[in-house]
């Protein structure tokens, strides 16, 4: 399926083969597993974009 | 990226009064437009406000447009989306607020409200698991799954959560139970057998916000250690089930469900069983019995699920809002947040279906505590027709009535069962002065009666013999020690049956006894029922000092029971009036009143 | 595991833990009224005729299902229990025949039981009451549920025990009847007629044809004797009235069969008065059968058999011993047959 | 039965082969159901969808007369996967490799080619097996109906003891007897080759004891089965018979074999409550009297001794068959004096070891006891063969597979299964005069595959002929499925349609049990 938070980087490979254990709190404060600007920046986006107000979420 | 977006409650209610409908049309209106890209459509779940559905909700704007029919869309969208201003007249407008209002926070229906377990519903896409992430969904579970099952348990037992299906049973404390029974397979199982007439908030839990069950039910299977679950959920909400399907695709998709769930090395399988909507199913080992392929009928207890449940094995068993509640109370804080909320006894928040004689039906979700005066006067708006309070039954065909001098009692497991009702699943129906109280015992057993699994004799045999009771009663056939013979087997009921369900059923009957003892004997001594709905026992008569001579009431009469000239007061002829009560609702001038039936005795001198 | 200790009545009663109340209470020799209740069965809580009080407890407890607790304090006939007790009877006969002068149950029915002991003569509840059709199609028992107080064990007993599942409760509320998925006549359904069911009916709902009218239960003897069919070896009681076998019903104490029949042993008793029975000794003279006394018949017999062994020798003679007949039958047979010299005896093991 | 019959419903894994049981053993099918409902795992071998093989995990639906061969086969897969109880065979067996290497040839794939039963049934059951705690067989005579018969017996011992399950409670090899004393029968020396309690005829100190005892002399040369009795009467050697209670022209196999010896006799008595198709061929009828009537004791499928009272008087002048017998052996010159029942039974136990222990007293006390019963203080013995069998060491057998007497050919193409039906019994002289069960089941059904029936013209109820080499009768027929294709099944319970007419009077070398189990016949639409 279409997925909202894609891998910000090859770094990345959850899939529901090889879970990653920091998924969730990386879609919302990614990513966890290493340190990038780019990729933090790219996830900031993201959040910012949909996170419009306390009731709401957009997409 | 989007500019607005509409979300438009998609949940049965507004579904009903004509939502999808209003989908089309805007679904057209934005085509026609060429506004598909810059606005977004999405069916939510409900938003609680069944009274004035169909609802849109505009964002970023938070514009809460209500009662909308297709015709009004493209005014909505030319104004609205086009032109940027908001459309006056599709606001929710009422007795209540002065200047038509905006939003949960302008109109007085959600201004007593505290959303935890309707958090999501109306704001995301039921079907979309990110929206569900990005609100902060599958937090809870990632931090359970760092934690040992015993800490997990600690907290749910801190957070003094408890059973929102009916008893009201430590949460926490079941789960520990099952933690601690010895089996080498354990389950976990949803309750979502809504049997209630009138109750429809797991229904809407279910429909609005999938995910919070799912993750509630892994967390527990995580805690017990159980490696599958059952959502038992009746066949009559297709919408929810289709929505649990969906819900769960997209969690496995994740990696939410099934193998090594997020490489903790958990296993979790979900099953969803159609149950046939025996209202007996809802009681836990009748439902499990059910999912077992056997007749749903209950068993004594102990055993308890928790050490014998689902084929013997230790089973957790709770309801949609239980399991809604876990995701807050296991994510990061969310404990403290919860036992902010509530009472010494009863923590956290409780949502009612709000039914009957009641200005805004529909569903709320309020923090226990609250006053019923609260619910029923400023969330609910109070009575229809502005007519005059009477009781309110709590709890369903298990709980009682509340009568007005109650109006204060804070809502809330203690409370509720001292004034003789229950929390129940948290059907909330509203009753005026036209509802007569004998008649409203009379109903709720003939369901009991109709739905008893007819196993153990006081439920099979005693409810039967208390309905024919009250249907002589309410035939004007009652006999003075009808009473205590009422009292007599509800508390051998109370007293003997096997299951809850039963041990419950008679509350309705107790209750109305308690607050209305007078109106029965009225019934039975007198034989008048003075709210004129029992038809053989009260006359229909008109005020001359209130007539008008409208005719409106004699053009309405089916049988011509009303005579009158213009302007001239009328009357009604008892011999052939059949109490349909349509010129009651007929006249403007509330002149149609009810009265004791004239005897021969009365007319002679 | 340690055991538990609690009180009933008044006395302590000690007990190994997952006793039921019940069974702690029949320890102490207190008689709690059942109908429900099934030693073979998983309890099923149905009846609530068992209810007791036990000290704390929010409402009443049914004591065939309730496993003991240490220090636990249990009332078996308190007011409270007695007047759930009576208030149930008097619900069941509200819904119940009262036609127990012709009933066959008469005598060892629990309903008159329980009735008697808690003086409930007659119901005081108007009302509706069952009408259902009689179903006597099938010719082993007469199935009537206008009786049935839908205690439930005849279920238990066809679905657990006998695994044939022909009944079920069926319809919900005061419409609840026990029988064959879509109301069909027994005879219908996958009834095996093991009689199993008849023989834990509390009630007069389940009754056997053949001892119809044939006489009550404190006129019958019962004798104890072991089934003549298969090798199981089911010990049963046949029903003995004016030297006359009038039914048959199963040793709940069996040591092979524990109370358990088969559709044979149950009701395959009555073969024993048939007309066809041999009555006299019978020799056939020129290719026809005529009765004779037993001294000419045996003598003929000695004769034959003397003559026999004079002439081929005691290996000419062949003797059938039984596998129907008694141990001590068996014996003398094959004593017989060696004490006339030859080993020349078999029986029909092998079929 | 090695085991006792409560012991079955703690079995761990069950293990049926050749029996339908709740319809022949009705009762024992309710401690299999409890044993499974329990959690046990159920393995039956049938080549019929009885309602074991219903209710089993694994039913291995065999083709008839193939058991050794499916045995040899489960004992491949025991060993070559190693689940075998080697501590077991090490102390208390012997002929361990002669087996293994018998059992070798046996490969799964051979086995599912004679038995068709498929490689991963075979494999699933024998683990089923094998890995249980504790594992018990029950078998009847669908495996000892066989001219294979013993083979499949001493199989079916293999198997116990490769996976150890002998001498402990819920295992064991468990014949379920088909006659309420047939064990009885054979207890009290009912038999050519011993006397009571199994002790053998030409054994020179019990012929001197039984000798002593009944103060005659003995012949000490092994007598006749029935089976071969038959023959000698043929032949010309048996010239009178003594029946007791037998009908063998309904159940011998070849029944008019049977019949034209009886014809041949120069003189036949027959003891028994009616007029039996066997009886009708005597010289002499003596009326008896039935089980209801008279004071005994019966011996059970589990060794399990019980007095059984009598309820009412014999009719007529019908007298118990012991006084009849007393009567008789008087008139030949012995004196016998006994003062009842219980005065046989001391002298029966006063010579028989294993009932040695036993009295009247202690059975009315105890119920029943269940032998070996040494003495007074013995407690009797719910399960034999603890710590070592009775020879010793618990000798392996290996056998081969051979296929049946008379297999379908051309003229012949069908198998016949011969049995019983739940509401019958045998040949019907009891059942078919009990009122209720003739009206449930009046008539034969020949059970024939709808396949088959349709080819025939045959539908639900037509008459058939039925044929073999050796005779034919006409019966109803129903279409089920519980038979394969070229699979029919009659029982022997109606005198109408006498399917021993049919069945072929081979039989097993060793037992001389005749082959019930597997005839060819024909079968055709009738008038």
């Amino acid at each position: 399926m279409k997925r909202f938070i894609d891998p910000c980087c090859e770094k990345c490979n959850h899939s529901k083969e090889t879970p990653c254990k920091d998924f969730v709190e990386c879609c919302t404060n990614g990513p966890i597993c290493h340190e990038d600007a780019s990729c933090a920046a790219k996830r900031k986006a993201i959040i910012d974009r949909v996170a419009l107000n306390e009731h709401f979420v957009i997409f | 990226m989007y500019e607005k977006h509409l979300m438009i409650c998609g949940a049965t209610g507004c579904l009903s009064s004509g939502s999808a409908k209003v989908h089309q049309a805007l679904v057209e209106e934005l085509a026609k437009h060429k506004l598909e890209k810059k606005c977004r459509l999405v069916m939510t779940g409900c938003p609680g406000f069944c009274e004035v559905g169909p609802i849109i909700v505009i964002y970023p704007d938070e514009v809460f447009y209500c009662r909308l029919k297709p015709q009004d869309i493209p005014e909505l969208v030319e104004k609205h989306l086009l032109g940027g201003e908001i459309v006056e007249r599709l606001l929710y407008k009422g007795p209540d607020v002065d200047a038509p209002a905006r939003f949960y926070d302008t109109i007085p229906f959600y201004r007593k409200q505290k959303f935890n377990v309707l958090r999501n519903s109306g704001i995301i896409d039921p079907e979309n698991i990110d929206e569900y992430i990005m609100r902060g969904g599958y937090r809870a579970l990632s931090r359970a799954l760092k934690m040992e099952p015993m800490e997990i348990i600690d907290e749910v037992k801190r957070s003094g959560l408890r059973g929102r299906g009916g008893a009201g049973f430590p949460t926490g404390l079941k789960w520990e139970f099952t933690y601690k029974a010895v089996g080498d397979k354990k389950y976990v199982v949803c309750n979502a057998d809504e049997g209630d007439p009138g109750a429809f908030m797991d229904r809407s839990i279910l429909e609005g916000d999938p995910h919070a069950v799912l993750e509630g039910m892994l967390i527990a299977a995580r805690a017990i250690g159980s490696d599958e679950g059952y959502i038992y959920c009746r066949a009559e909400y297709p919408l929810a089930i289709k929505r649990l399907k969906t819900a769960i695709a997209q969690a496995e998709e994740y990696g939410f469900v099934g193998e090594n769930i997020l490489g903790y090395g958990f296993n979790f399988k979900f099953n969803i069983k159609e149950g046939a909507g025996a209202f007996v199913c809802g009681e836990e080992t009748a439902l499990l019995a059910s999912i077992e392929g056997k007749r749903g009928m209950p068993r004594p207890r102990p055993p308890f699920p928790a050490t014998s449940g689902l084929w013997g094995k230790p089973t957790v068993i709770n309801n949609v809002e239980t399991y809604a509640n876990i995701p807050l109370i296991l994510r990061e804080g969310g404990l403290e947040e919860f036992v902010k909320i509530g009472t010494e006894g009863s923590k956290g928040t409780k949502v009612f279906a709000l039914a009957g004689k009641i200005r805004n039906t529909g569903l709320c979700e309020v923090p226990m505590g609250i006053t019923l005066r609260e619910i029923i006067f400023d969330i609910g708006g109070g009575i229809k027709g502005g007519r005059e309070f009477k009781a309110v039954q709590a709890g369903g065909p298990s709980g009682g009535c509340i009568p007005a001098e109650k109006l204060d009692l804070p809502v809330d497991y203690d409370s509720l069962t001292q004034a003789g009702a229950i929390m129940g699943s948290g059907g909330l129906v509203v009753m005026d002065d036209r509802t007569c109280m004998v008649d409203l015992a009379r109903y709720f057993l003939s369901f009991t009666q109709k739905e008893s699994c007819g196993k153990c004799i006081p439920c099979r045999e005693g409810t039967k013999r208390m309905l024919e009771i009250l249907e002589r009663i309410t035939e004007g056939l009652g006999k003075p020690d009808d009473l205590d013979r009422l009292q007599e087997l509800a508390s051998t009921i109370k007293d003997s049956a096997l299951c809850g369900l039963g041990q419950t059923c008679p509350n309705p009957v107790l209750s109305t006894i308690r607050y209305f003892r007078h109106e029965y004997e009225e019934h039975i001594n007198e034989k008048f029922c003075r709210s004129g709905v029992c038809k053989s026992l009260f006359d229909y008569f008109i005020d001359p000092e209130l007539c008008n001579g409208c005719t409106r009431c004699a053009r309405i009469c089916p049988v011509g029971a009303i005579s009158g000239e213009r302007k001239e007061t009328h009357v009604i002829d008892p011999e052939i009036c059949t109490r349909c009560g349509s010129c009651v609702e007929r006249c403007r001038q509330e002149a149609i009143k009810v009265t004791r039936v004239r005897r021969e005795a009365d007319v002679n001198h | 595991m340690s055991t538990i200790k609690l009180t009933i009545d008044g006395r302590q009663v000690e007990v190994e833990p997952g006793t039921t109340i019940l069974e702690a209470a029949r320890k102490l020799g207190i008689d709690i009224p059942t109908f429900c209740h099934d030693p073979e069965l998983a309890p099923n809580g149905a009846c609530r005729i068992c209810v007791v009080e036990v000290e704390k407890a929010r409402a009443l407890v049914a004591s065939c299902s309730a496993p003991v607790a240490p220090d636990m304090v249990v009332y078996t006939e308190s007011e409270r229990v007695v007047q759930a007790r009576k208030a149930i009877l008097r619900l069941i006969l509200a819904n119940h025949p009262l036609d127990c002068i012709t009933c066959e149950k008469t005598g060892e029915c629990k309903l008159q039981d329980y009735c008697y002991r808690y003086g409930i003569s007659e119901s005081d509840f108007e009302g509706e009451v069952k009408d259902l059709p009689l179903d006597d199609t099938n010719p082993f028992y007469i199935r009537d549920m206008n009786k049935c107080i839908l205690c439930g064990r005849c279920v238990g007993r066809c679905q657990e025990i006998n695994g044939a599942g022909a009944i079920d409760f069926i319809n919900r509320g005061f419409n609840t009847v026990v029988g064959p998925a879509y109301g069909d006549p027994i005879e219908k359904s996958s009834c095996v007629f093991c009689g199993m069911c008849v023989d834990v009916c509390p009630v007069g709902a389940l009754v056997p044809k053949a001892g119809i009218g044939k006489g009550r239960p404190w006129e019958v003897k019962k004798v104890k004797t072991i089934c003549p069919y298969c090798g199981t070896g089911c010990s049963l009681y046949l029903h003995v009235k004016d030297g006359c076998i009038i039914g048959a019903s199963p040793d709940f104490d069996g040591p092979a069969n524990r109370g358990h029949l088969c559709s044979k042993g149950r009701f395959g008793w009555d073969f024993v008065h048939s007309e066809d029975r041999l009555t006299k000794p019978l020799i056939k003279k020129d290719g026809v059968f005529v009765e004779a006394s037993w001294d000419e018949a045996l003598d003929l017999v000695a004769e034959k058999v003397r003559d026999l062994i004079k002439r081929y020798g005691p290996d000419s003679l062949m003797g059938l011993s039984s596998a129907k007949a008694t141990n001590e039958e068996n014996y003398l047979f094959q004593k017989l047959m060696r004490s006339l010299g030859t080993n020349n005896v078999d029986h029909c093991a092998r079929l | 039965m090695t085991n006792s019959i409560g012991e079955i419903a703690d079995a761990k894994a069950i293990f049926i082969i050749g029996s339908n049981t709740s319809e022949t053993h009705p009762v024992i099918s309710y401690r299999v159901r409890e044993a499974v409902r329990k959690g046990a795992v159920l393995i039956v071998a049938d080549p019929r969808v009885t309602e074991m093989a219903k209710l089993a995990d694994y039913h291995l639906r065999l083709r008839p007369g193939t058991d050794v061969a499916l045995l040899n086969g489960l004992m491949h897969i025991i060993i070559a996967e190693d689940l075998l109880d080697v501590d077991f065979i090490e102390k208390r067996t012997e002929g361990f490799e002669k087996l293994k290497e018998k059992v070798a040839e046996y490969t799964p794939e051979r086995v599912a080619e004679i038995t068709g039963v498929a490689v991963s049934d075979l494999r699933a059951a024998a683990r089923a097996y094998a890995t249980a705690e504790n594992a018990a067989i029950l078998y009847t005579m669908g495996i000892t109906q066989h001219t294979t018969g013993t083979d499949n017996v001493l199989s079916v011992a293999n198997l116990a003891m490769l996976t150890g399950n002998v001498g402990k409670p819920s295992s064991g090899v468990n014949p379920l007897r088909g006659q309420n004393n047939v064990q009885g029968a054979c207890d009290m020396g009912g038999l050519p080759n011993v006397f009571t309690g199994y002790q053998r005829v030409g054994d020179p100190q019990v012929q001197e004891k039984f000798a002593q005892a009944w103060g005659v002399p003995l012949s000490d040369k092994p007598g006749l089965t029935v089976t071969k009795a038959m023959n000698a009467i043929h032949e010309g050697k048996i010239k009178g018979m003594l029946i007791m209670g037998e009908n063998l022209v309904l159940s011998e196999a070849n029944a008019n074999h049977a019949a034209e010896a009886l014809e041949k006799l120069e003189f036949l008595v027959v003891q028994d409550i009616f007029m039996t198709e066997t009886a009708a061929y005597a010289d002499v009828v003596l009326p008896a009297a039935a089980y209801a009537e008279k004071l005994g004791t019966y011996t059970n499928t589990e060794r399990r001794v019980q007095l059984s009272y009598p309820a009412v008087p014999p009719p007529g002048e019908a007298r118990p068959d012991w006084e009849i017998l007393v009567d008789l052996a008087n008139r030949l010159g012995f004196n016998w004096s006994y003062s009842g029942p219980e005065a046989i039974f001391n002298e029966m136990a006063s010579l028989t070891p294993s009932y040695a222990g036993m009295s009247y007293q202690r059975l009315a006390e105890n119920r029943s006891l269940q032998w070996p019963c040494p003495d007074k203080d013995h407690p009797g013995t719910p399960y034999l063969h603890v710590g070592k069998f009775s020879r010793g060491l618990g000798q392996f057998t290996p056998v081969d597979y051979k296929p049946p007497a008379e297999l379908p050919d051309e003229e012949y193409p069908f198998v016949l299964s011969t049995g019983r039906h739940l509401f019958h019994y045998h040949t019907g002289t009891m059942t078919r005069r009990s009122a209720p069960l003739e009206q449930h089941r009046p008539e034969e059904l020949v059970e024939i595959h709808p396949e088959d029936a349709a080819r025939l013209g045959l539908e639900e109820g037509d008459r058939a002929r039925i044929s073999s080499r050796r005779g034919e009768v006409v019966a109803k027929v129903t279409l089920t499925e519980r038979v394969k294709p070229g699979h029919v099944f009659m029982t022997f319970h109606y005198r109408e349609a006498a399917a021993n007419l049919l069945t072929n009077d081979a039989f097993c070398p060793v037992a001389t049990t005749p082959e019930l189990k597997v005839c060819a016949v024909n079968v055709e639409k009738a008038d």
